[in-house]
């Protein structure tokens, strides 16, 4: 299983790798995306996966998954929420002032 | 007995999520995708069920109302984007 | 065999019948020749897929634990209530958005009422 | 009770959030972030003080004890920066309050400037690795919201490179926590430094490690610095300086924690390799100082310049270049505050960018222009300017070390930097007056203040440097023996 | 009505307290409370006014209705989508309904749209017309047809 | 035709309760089983966003006269605050307490300066997720 | 008692009090109470003379930052009485000189602080004994030098050779300090009295060869040696009595100050001796050299201070070799190369100085400096040209005057050298007083070129804007005080010898016992032996040189100006710039996709590179837990649901797959039984979708990607190597089973918190400090987007600034 799951961890970065790479905004966004659904299931997989049962204490006996990295991802899926929410703006504010959401047309013209 | 039937139910809804991603990618329209969506919600919902009593707990039964109110949520967006292209209004028509 | 043994495995019964469903609609939405028709098989069919698994659910949990999830109710009453009004707005955008119909549909009354300059 | 440690982030943080219910009074916002800033400043002051007496203080957030909770580590490396950072930012806004204009000040201007320090001085205290992932973005966003604040054209166009690599450089964070967590089973970095001991660090911990690197690099600006240039000419002149003065300095801070407390058992890869990249640095970093003509290009790649100097000291690794990069790091932080307000007050007094369109600034301005020639001479190291005596102990502890590529660079890329800034202040300020006397802008008190008051503080931190020597060397000291920051988290619970 | 359900109360609560338990139980008080219910339905002509719970079973009434119409339909369009050919014929008719109101209007376009062969499209701007989309236009226009019927009937017997 | 979202809108009625009763819920359970601060936050907003579909800006801020804000700013402020709390108490930042009492109605509960915490992170969710919301579609 | 480092204060503090008084007094020159200044100095100095003479030295600190051994400490000996006297005597006759020479309308208190800043540093260098302190003045003079040439600002050329100046000098400086931190790394000691004692031991050490190289670099830079002193005859631009002062007397001669400092240390030095002595020759010679062809009387000057410069620089350099012998008997001898360049430093300054002057009141009066306009002053101007006659002849190295003293002592320096047994010498020692000869004859010639062109001949009052007119008295003054002492050392030169270079002489030689021995008696009468035979030979060629002057010139033509080593400079400069630019723009594209390239590469490459070079790789998925068919199939659905998105013809398809890539892994958050996970996901998951859809709103639907193939070849090879680079250290992770997680411990969440689920009492309590800043963050976010859209760019705003 942790195979499986790193080899789909390494899948998703390839593709969100592309799609960072890409000169549309969007699928510069989407691509940020991808990268947090890959880093998420990777943090869970570092931490070990199926070793246990569900970390609530009254629920189940012990011994229990690790909850440490569930507590983490959820900080970093909050957080990631954050970040996509305000790329998304800049960049349809970005395109309203200066008319294209392309990356290339959004060089900047550096001096000279 | 029992594990196997669910086990098996399990893998029947993951294979009705693949037919919806199918469809989802091929399209052709957006009400399309967005039928697709709705369906792989509703599976996703059936599987939590079931994997809730393969791994004999409760702490999942949050999840499946919670997909539930998304998946609806959801599709309301999307139609609502396909047909008008904005999701909130200002101000109703009507 | 005890009775308890008997609804849960009659409870698995009814969730393997719902992913039977599940399937079946799911190639509804392969098979079926426009996003009307699909949609048709997405909000009914697997309604009731969903229906069948939650209720399976509902009853293992309460055989198998006494343990009654109000939870699971809930969320069987909102699929009800959720699944029909978005089939209608997927539709109705799908429609408004200009979808087509399959070609061999027989009738279009929403037409004449929508898009009279198409004619 | 050390709570005392946790007020420099929860301070900016709750000021700053009731700000934002005194929205619509502009006055009583400047004065309270203000006196927010002064405030912590001088508990910054009384931690370091304490800090001396006490040695290394620490804070376990509800009381839990480490590794398991999280917590608040100040020692005299953290502690100076903050106070540096706190200085910096509240004579910031003091040029804020004449510049920045109203409908920014309505615009939640200052909560974001709280929040951004706040982020910053919880990155320099914290003791918990993910800890410091939140603070960082704690920081980014803030930096985010500045970088664009304003919404124009320039600045929205740089802040998407600005954004979208942070977010990258985040997300290498996260990874690199993934591998740390899945090989060292822990967060606290003082027992990942322990443990990391226990392994002998071996080959998988030194590519973590290495991963760490890049991630902190591209915060600190170290070789992977693409993003600095062109989000630092966008913002506004104060949020410029302050980007100038802090950004980089939290990734230095985070690469000089690092790799002295956990990652230090490799110094022929891991450090190499930072000397490398330091070396690029300064060579592509001088490159750029003198390859354009816009002022604030200019001072951006200054910026670069000067990262490459401070991780030269990390590279080396002895204590006297850690002490010589601390002297730096708390030097760079003043003096390119001082240099961005510069060159952003000049463009606003001009209106035009390029040093070659701008003459004869010193008649017209005749005590701002002596300014940017104290921080011309400051930056290029010229004594006894602040620059100085980090400069000296760097080379010296590189020299010791026998590091005398790293040497050459450091001392030839302080020319470049005087050559750089020179060019500015002669074709600038030095020249035929174009500006007459009915044209020209008047400028105002409270740009020239702060502006005066950095200058006040880059001379008489080079003057009176031995007024932090004993903190600095007590900086280095901890740095140079990590079984002090160790034993003062892992043992005796207070 | 409110008489009857207060009256169901008090039952409930006698019920309770003649139990002689050490603690008071909620459900205890259920039990009582569904005793009550029994009893008030058969003696309620002897306050001249409906069964106030009437509603409940109207809504348990329509509930059966509507899941017989699903599980009917659901077989049909089951067979559809696994017989080796496709032969449908959907298209979009108009249904004038005689409901009124939003709670009405809503509730007979649900059970519509969740029996199969049928979904609801549009409601035109007055509220009185659906637009319906039916899967086999020729055969099940008639079977969607009864089973507005049977709703629309059952629906005013709970709101009416 | 002008659309017609008579269908939407009743349902939503009902939904929305759902949601938020499911919500608060939520928030308050988290303790013991799934949930806290976050997810009741994010489960509450997503009812405003609901309220917010299914109708339009208008009408949802005539009856819910709120500036999310100020909502969120107020979060934060419970959020940080109960960690101020222990400054003026001589403990440790951030020092969570919990004691259990018998209250009338609910019987043995257990009461946690934690949902103090969480309470405040709720709102906060609820203020950004929904001002967010409502700037984006504010906009001209 | 008086301390030296008073003396060195003390100018700063008028330096920053000028300003002030300038505003105040408004009836009478600054320059008058300036000047008390140096005066005052002077003669506080000039009573120490006696008790140096006598070989007593004055030492003291201050300390300033002890605990860096960075500190305050002035040290007066013979070296730095020498220098002491030569920069406040100096400086008191320039000051008086430029009484006159500068208008009040001219920002005097501007001048005045620079200069007293320049004399402050100047005395801090030749009295700090702390290396680092010495370093400090030594830049500042550099820096007070840059604002002095600088002076006129308005004019290119002034700014121009500011720039030169300060940019050799400093880098120059960056070195010497760059060898005094090497110093202080071998001695542990940065003070220079302790280096002297300790250095015998560090001599083999390899820092000690590129101490020395570093050390001369800042030396000969500062005193304008080959090739570094281009930017002396640019740095002319400054008003004259900042020529006179700086660039002739005093500032550049801190390199001799430097070499004749460290003498004692890298002295012994086959590497030091041949250095010094070469750099200085080839100085001399291409200064004087080049002199004879300046139309201007200025740079003519400037050319021929650099080839003095090189004269006493070389003198040193021929001097040293006595301490590589070691003292004995023999080697007495070589010391007198030594003594003869102290000697000539103070004649220099006195002539030269005289003859900047001269210069000064020619430009003053007559508004040029060209010779080719001027001719014929004398007789109008007679002062000025006695002046003229004075200076020029005693630089030419004739009697009766100093410069034909010590001249005299170069040559004799030259032809011992060549006798020396030592370094071969013998070989190659011949050089030496050849070169010296040559050099000195075309000094010879410019000399004259000076008085000839300038004062004798026709008069051309055409070419002058103003009538010719002998200089007022004020300006006269210093000028002719200097040649007093011109003409009285040339009489009284033991006097000098005794009480000013003797004691000097010790501070060079240290081990060398009784400095009265290296104190040789000076004569002007020595009999017909070589030195006068040269300078016979050089007045004889050099007149005949003269007089066929226009005939040779043209050899100056074959040193086309494309070759000379401003040009090289400047050269330098601009294709350093042009190079820059073409790099910097090379790779600062401004498109966010190279620097994402240059990041993933640099990722791929160090951390991929080195998992396998270093080994670290490990794979084993013996320990893996099982896996489900549906768990199969819902990974296959999340790769194709990935790749899926990069081939989406529209962004809202990708997005939907974002949205399933979401969803599913809800689910796998709920297969790895992870609860709050699940629902965070879930939540947070549609209300991304739905911000994409209200973003789209204002964004256009994409258009397909119009790359080359190239550039998506290489997209598709980065990715494949990040995604494959953070597979297989993953897979190295998992392998790595040391050590036991923290988390056990949160399993008594409940009675530890109160808690029973982990994950919420850890974000609740544990580790709340993360949850309340995420909800800053997640604040900050929201107010940050607010913001965005509320505050937009005024129109009329222009796009620079704010
Ligand atoms: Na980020
Ligand atoms: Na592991």
């Amino acid at each position: 299983m942790e195979t499986l799951i790193i080899i789909l961890i390494g899948i998703l970065t390839a593709v969100a790798t592309y799609l960072i790479l890409s000169r549309n905004i969007i699928r510069v966004i989407l691509g940020t995306a991808v990268f947090s659904h890959a880093v998420h299931l990777l943090i869970l997989t570092m931490g070990g996966l199926k070793k246990g049962s569900v970390p609530l204490l009254k629920e189940a006996d012990a011994p229990y998954t690790d909850a440490l990295p569930q507590a983490l991802i959820l900080t970093a899926i909050v957080i990631s929420f954050a970040v996509t929410a305000f790329i998304l703006v800049l960049a349809y504010r970005a395109y309203q002032d200066l008319g294209s959401d392309d990356l290339h047309a959004l060089r900047g013209t550096n001096d000279e | 007995m029992v594990e196997k039937i669910l086990l098996t139910a399990l893998a029947l809804f993951a294979f009705s999520i693949a037919i919806a991603l199918y469809r989802i990618i091929k399209g052709p329209s957006m009400p399309d995708r967005t039928v697709a969506l709705d369906m792989i919600g509703v599976n996703l919902i059936s599987s939590i069920a079931v994997i809730s009593i393969v791994l004999k707990t409760k702490a999942f039964l949050e999840a499946i109302l919670i997909l539930g109110i998304l998946a609806f949520i959801s599709t309301i967006a999307i139609s609502k984007y396909v047909e008008r292209g904005v999701i909130v209004e200002h101000k109703s028509d009507n | 065999m005890n009775t308890s043994q008997i609804i849960e495995l009659g409870a698995a019964l009814l969730i393997l019948l719902g992913s039977i469903m599940s399937v079946i609609s799911a190639f509804g939405i392969i098979r079926l020749p426009d996003v009307y028709t699909r949609s048709h098989a997405a909000t009914k069919s697997s309604t009731l897929a969903v229906l069948l698994s939650l209720s399976g659910a509902f009853v293992y949990f309460w055989v198998h634990e006494g343990f009654i999830s109000v939870r699971l109710l809930l969320g069987i009453v909102f699929v009800f209530l959720t699944a029909p009004v978005a089939g209608h707005l997927i539709t109705r955008a799908a429609y408004r958005s200009k979808v087509k119909l399959t070609d061999n549909s027989s009738d279009d009354a929403l037409k004449e009422v929508l898009f009279p300059e198409d004619k | 009770m050390n709570n005392i440690i946790v007020l420099p982030l929860i301070l900016p943080i709750m000021v700053g959030v009731l700000l934002v219910f005194l929205r619509p009074y502009i006055r009583l916002q400047r004065i309270i972030s203000l006196l927010t800033m002064i405030g912590v400043a001088c508990i910054s002051v009384y931690i370091l003080n304490r800090i001396q007496t006490e040695g290394i203080m620490r804070l376990d957030f509800g009381g839990w004890k480490p590794p398991f909770g999280i917590l608040f580590v100040a020692d005299s490396f953290s502690a100076l920066l903050v106070l540096t950072a706190s200085v910096v930012t509240a004579i910031c806004l003091i040029y804020a309050f004449s510049s920045i204009g109203e409908r920014h000040e309505r615009m939640f201007f200052y909560p974001f400037i709280l929040f951004l320090v706040a982020g910053v001085n919880g990155s320099f205290l914290t003791g918990d690795l993910f800890n410091l992932f939140v603070c960082f973005e704690v920081m980014l966003l803030a930096s985010y919201v500045l970088v664009t604040l304003g919404g124009e054209k320039a600045q929205l166009r740089e802040s998407i490179k600005y954004v979208v690599i942070n977010i990258l450089s985040s997300w290498f964070f996260l990874v690199a926590l993934a591998y740390l967590y899945g090989t060292v089973g822990t967060l606290n970095m003082a027992h990942i430094s322990e443990r990391v001991a226990e392994a002998g660090q071996g080959p998988l911990l030194t590519t973590v490690s290495i991963l760490f690197l890049i991630v902190f690099s591209l915060k600190a600006g170290l070789l992977l610095f693409f993003w600095l240039p062109g989000s630092y000419s966008a913002p506004p002149t104060v949020i410029a300086a302050l980007f100038g003065a802090l950004l980089t300095k939290v990734g230095i801070y985070a690469l000089f924690r690092t790799f002295t407390l956990i990652f230090y058992h490799e110094p022929s890869i891991t450090h190499n390799l930072i000397g490398i990249m330091a070396g690029i640095t300064l060579i592509v970093g001088c490159m750029g100082a003198v390859a354009y003509k816009d002022v604030r290009q200019i001072a951006s790649y200054n910026v670069v310049i000067a990262v490459g100097f401070m991780l030269i000291g990390l590279a080396v690794g002895t204590q006297t270049s850690l002490e010589g990069s601390i002297y730096y790091i708390i030097h760079d932080m003043i003096a390119k505050a001082m240099l961005f307000l510069l060159v952003g007050t000049m463009i606003v007094l001009t209106g035009v960018t390029k040093f070659d369109q701008m003459s004869g600034l010193i008649r017209n301005y005749p005590l701002f222009s002596w300014m940017f020639f104290v921080v011309t001479c400051s930056l290029a190291g010229i004594p006894p300017l602040s620059g100085f005596v980090g400069k000296v102990l760097v080379g010296q502890g590189a020299i010791e070390n026998g590091s005398y590529v790293l040497v050459a660079l450091a001392f030839i890329s302080s020319v470049v930097v005087l050559y750089s800034l020179l060019r500015i202040f002669l074709n600038s300020i030095f020249g035929e007056t174009i500006i007459s006397p009915e044209d020209e802008l008047p400028l105002k008190k409270g740009l020239l203040i702060p502006i005066v008051l950095l200058g006040i503080g880059t001379i008489s931190l080079g003057l009176e440097a031995e007024v932090l020597s004993s903190y600095v060397s007590d900086a280095a000291n901890t740095l140079f023996n990590p079984s002090i920051y160790i034993d003062a988290v892992l043992s005796g619970n207070k | 009505m409110p008489a009857q359900f207060l009256l169901n109360l008090f039952i409930a609560f006698l019920w309770m307290v003649l139990q002689d338990e050490d603690e008071l139980k909620i459900t205890t008080f259920f039990s009582g409370f569904l005793v009550g219910i029994g009893i008030i339905f058969l003696m309620h002509r002897f306050f001249g006014t409906q069964f106030y719970l009437r509603r409940l079973i109207s809504i348990i009434k329509l509930f059966f209705i509507f899941i017989s119409e699903l599980a009917a339909s659901s077989v049909l369009i089951s067979k559809q989508i696994l017989s080796p050919k496709l032969k449908i014929k959907p298209g979009i008719f108009t249904y004038k309904t005689k409901l009124r109101g939003d709670w009405e209007i809503t509730t007979l376009a649900m059970l519509l749209t969740l029996t199969p062969g049928s979904v609801v499209m549009e409601v035109n701007p007055e509220g009185d017309m659906f637009y319906i989309h039916a899967m086999d236009l020729e055969k099940s226009k008639a079977d969607v047809l009864r089973s507005i019927g049977k709703f629309e009937k059952a629906i005013m017997e709970v709101t009416r | 035709m002008r659309i017609n979202d008579v269908i939407l809108r009743t349902v939503t009625k009902i939904v929305v309760f759902i949601i938020l009763t499911f919500g608060v819920y939520l928030f308050l359970s988290g303790h013991n089983t799934p949930g806290g601060g976050f997810i009741g936050g994010l489960v509450l907003a997503s009812a405003f966003v609901l309220l917010y579909l299914s109708s339009d800006i208008e009408s949802v801020q005539k009856s819910l006269p709120l500036d999310f804000k100020m909502v969120a700013a107020f979060g934060v402020l419970l959020a940080t605050s109960t960690g101020f709390g222990s400054l003026l108490l001589g403990v440790p930042f951030l020092s969570q307490t919990f004691a259990y009492f018998d209250l009338p109605i609910f019987g043995k509960t257990e009461l946690t300066t934690v949902t103090i915490f969480e309470a405040g992170v709720a709102l906060a969710v609820v203020g950004v997720v929904v001002t967010i919301i409502l700037s984006i579609s504010e906009d001209e | 008692m008086f301390s030296v480092n008073f003396a060195i204060i003390f100018p700063f503090i008028i330096a920053a009090l000028v300003p002030f008084l300038y505003r105040r007094i408004k009836f009478v020159h600054i320059g008058w109470f300036v000047m008390l200044v140096p005066i005052t100095l002077f003669i506080l100095l000039a009573r120490l003379i006696p008790s140096v003479a006598s070989g007593k030295t004055f030492f003291h600190t201050y300390n300033w930052i002890p605990s860096l051994d960075i500190n305050f400490t002035t040290y007066l000996d013979g070296l730095s009485m020498i220098f002491g006297l030569l920069i406040t005597g100096v400086g008191s006759l320039v000051i008086l000189y430029s009484i006159f020479y500068l208008s009040t309308k001219e920002s005097l208190q501007h001048f005045y602080s620079y200069l007293l800043l320049f004399m402050g540093a100047m005395l801090g260098v030749v009295f700090s004994d702390n290396l680092m302190v010495l370093y400090v003045f030594w830049e500042l003079t550099s820096v007070s030098s840059f604002l002095l040439i600088a002076f006129w600002n308005h004019r290119k050329a002034s700014r121009q050779g500011a720039q030169k100046a300060m940019l050799i000098t400093v880098s120059g400086g960056v070195a010497m300090l760059v060898g005094f931190i090497m110093l202080h790394t071998m001695t542990g000691t940065f003070s220079v009295r302790e280096i002297v004692l300790s250095i015998r031991d560090f001599t083999d050490h390899t820092l000690f060869l590129p101490t020395m190289i570093l050390v001369l670099l800042g030396a000969f830079t500062k005193s304008a040696q080959f090739p570094f002193h281009i930017w002396l005859p640019d740095a002319m631009e400054a008003p004259t009595p900042v020529s006179a002062y700086l660039h002739s007397a005093t500032m550049v001669k801190a390199g001799i100050y430097l070499v004749a400092r460290f003498t004692p240390v890298f002295g012994g030095d086959q590497v030091w001796f041949w250095s010094v002595s070469v750099i200085g020759m080839m100085t001399m010679f291409w200064g004087s050299f080049n002199a004879v062809r300046q139309p201007d009387l200025k740079a003519l000057l400037a050319y021929s201070t650099i080839s003095q410069l090189g004269l006493i620089m070389s003198l040193l350099g021929l001097g040293s070799i006595a301490l590589n012998i070691g003292y004995s008997a023999d080697s007495i001898i070589y010391t007198q190369a030594t003594f003869a360049a102290l000697f000539h430093l103070i004649n220099h300054s006195t002539f030269k100085g005289a003859l900047f002057m001269v210069v000064g009141i020619v430009d003053h009066e007559l508004g040029t400096r060209d010779i080719r306009r001027l001719g014929g002053l004398f007789t109008l101007m007679p002062f000025t040209f006695t002046i003229a006659v004075i200076g020029g002849l005693s630089m030419a190295g004739l009697p009766p005057f100093n410069g034909f003293l010590s001249k005299e002592m170069f040559f004799a320096a030259t032809v011992q050298i060549s006798n020396a047994d030592v370094f071969s010498l013998q070989t190659f020692g011949v050089i030496f007083p050849i070169v010296a000869w040559i050099a000195s004859i075309f000094t010879f010639v410019y000399c004259l070129i000076f008085i000839i062109k300038t004062f004798l001949g026709p008069a051309q009052p055409e070419k002058l804007d103003k009538p010719i007119h002998e200089a007022p008295v004020g300006m006269l003054i210093s000028p002719l005080i200097l040649c007093a002492f011109v003409v009285g050392i040339f009489f009284f030169p033991d006097l000098l010898g005794k009480y000013i270079l003797q004691p000097s002489m010790a501070s060079v030689y240290p081990t060398f016992g009784d400095p009265k021995e290296l104190t040789p008696s000076i004569y002007a009468w020595h009999g017909f032996n070589a030195e006068l035979m040269m300078t016979i030979g050089v007045i004889v060629i050099g007149a005949l040189l003269y007089n066929q002057l226009k005939k040779w010139k043209p050899v100056y033509g074959l040193f086309s100006q494309k070759y000379t080593f401003n040009m090289l400079y400047n050269s330098m400069l601009s294709s350093t710039e042009k190079g820059s630019t073409i790099v910097t723009k090379g790779y600062m594209t401004g498109f966010l996709r190279d620097y994402l390239v240059y990041i993933f590469v640099f990722f791929i490459v160090t951390v991929g590179g080195f998992l396998f070079y270093s080994g670290a790789f490990s794979i084993d998925i013996s320990t893996d837990a099982s896996i489900r068919v549906y768990e199969a199939i819902l990974v296959g659905v999340m790769a194709v649901a990935a790749v899926a998105m990069l081939f989406a013809k529209s962004r809202i398809t990708a997005t939907l797959l974002n949205g399933v890539l979401g969803y599913s892994i809800a689910i796998f958050f709920v297969i790895f039984r992870a609860p709050d996970l699940a629902l965070t996901q879930l939540v947070v998951e549609s209300v991304t979708t739905a911000l994409f859809l209200l973003c789209f709103y204002f964004l256009p639907e994409w258009k397909r990607e119009t790359s080359s193939s190239k550039t998506k070849l290489t997209n598709a090879i980065v990715s494949i190597g990040v995604g494959v680079v953070v597979m297989l250290v993953a897979f190295s992770v998992l392998n790595y089973e040391k050590f036991e997680t923290i988390s056990r411990y949160f399993e008594n969440a409940y009675e530890l918190a109160g808690g029973a689920n982990i994950v919420n009492a850890i974000l609740g309590d544990f580790r709340g400090f993360d949850t309340m800043l995420e909800v800053v963050v997640l604040f900050i976010a929201g107010l940050g987007i607010f913001t965005m859209i509320k505050l937009r760019a005024k129109k009329e705003d222009a796009d620079i600034e704010n």
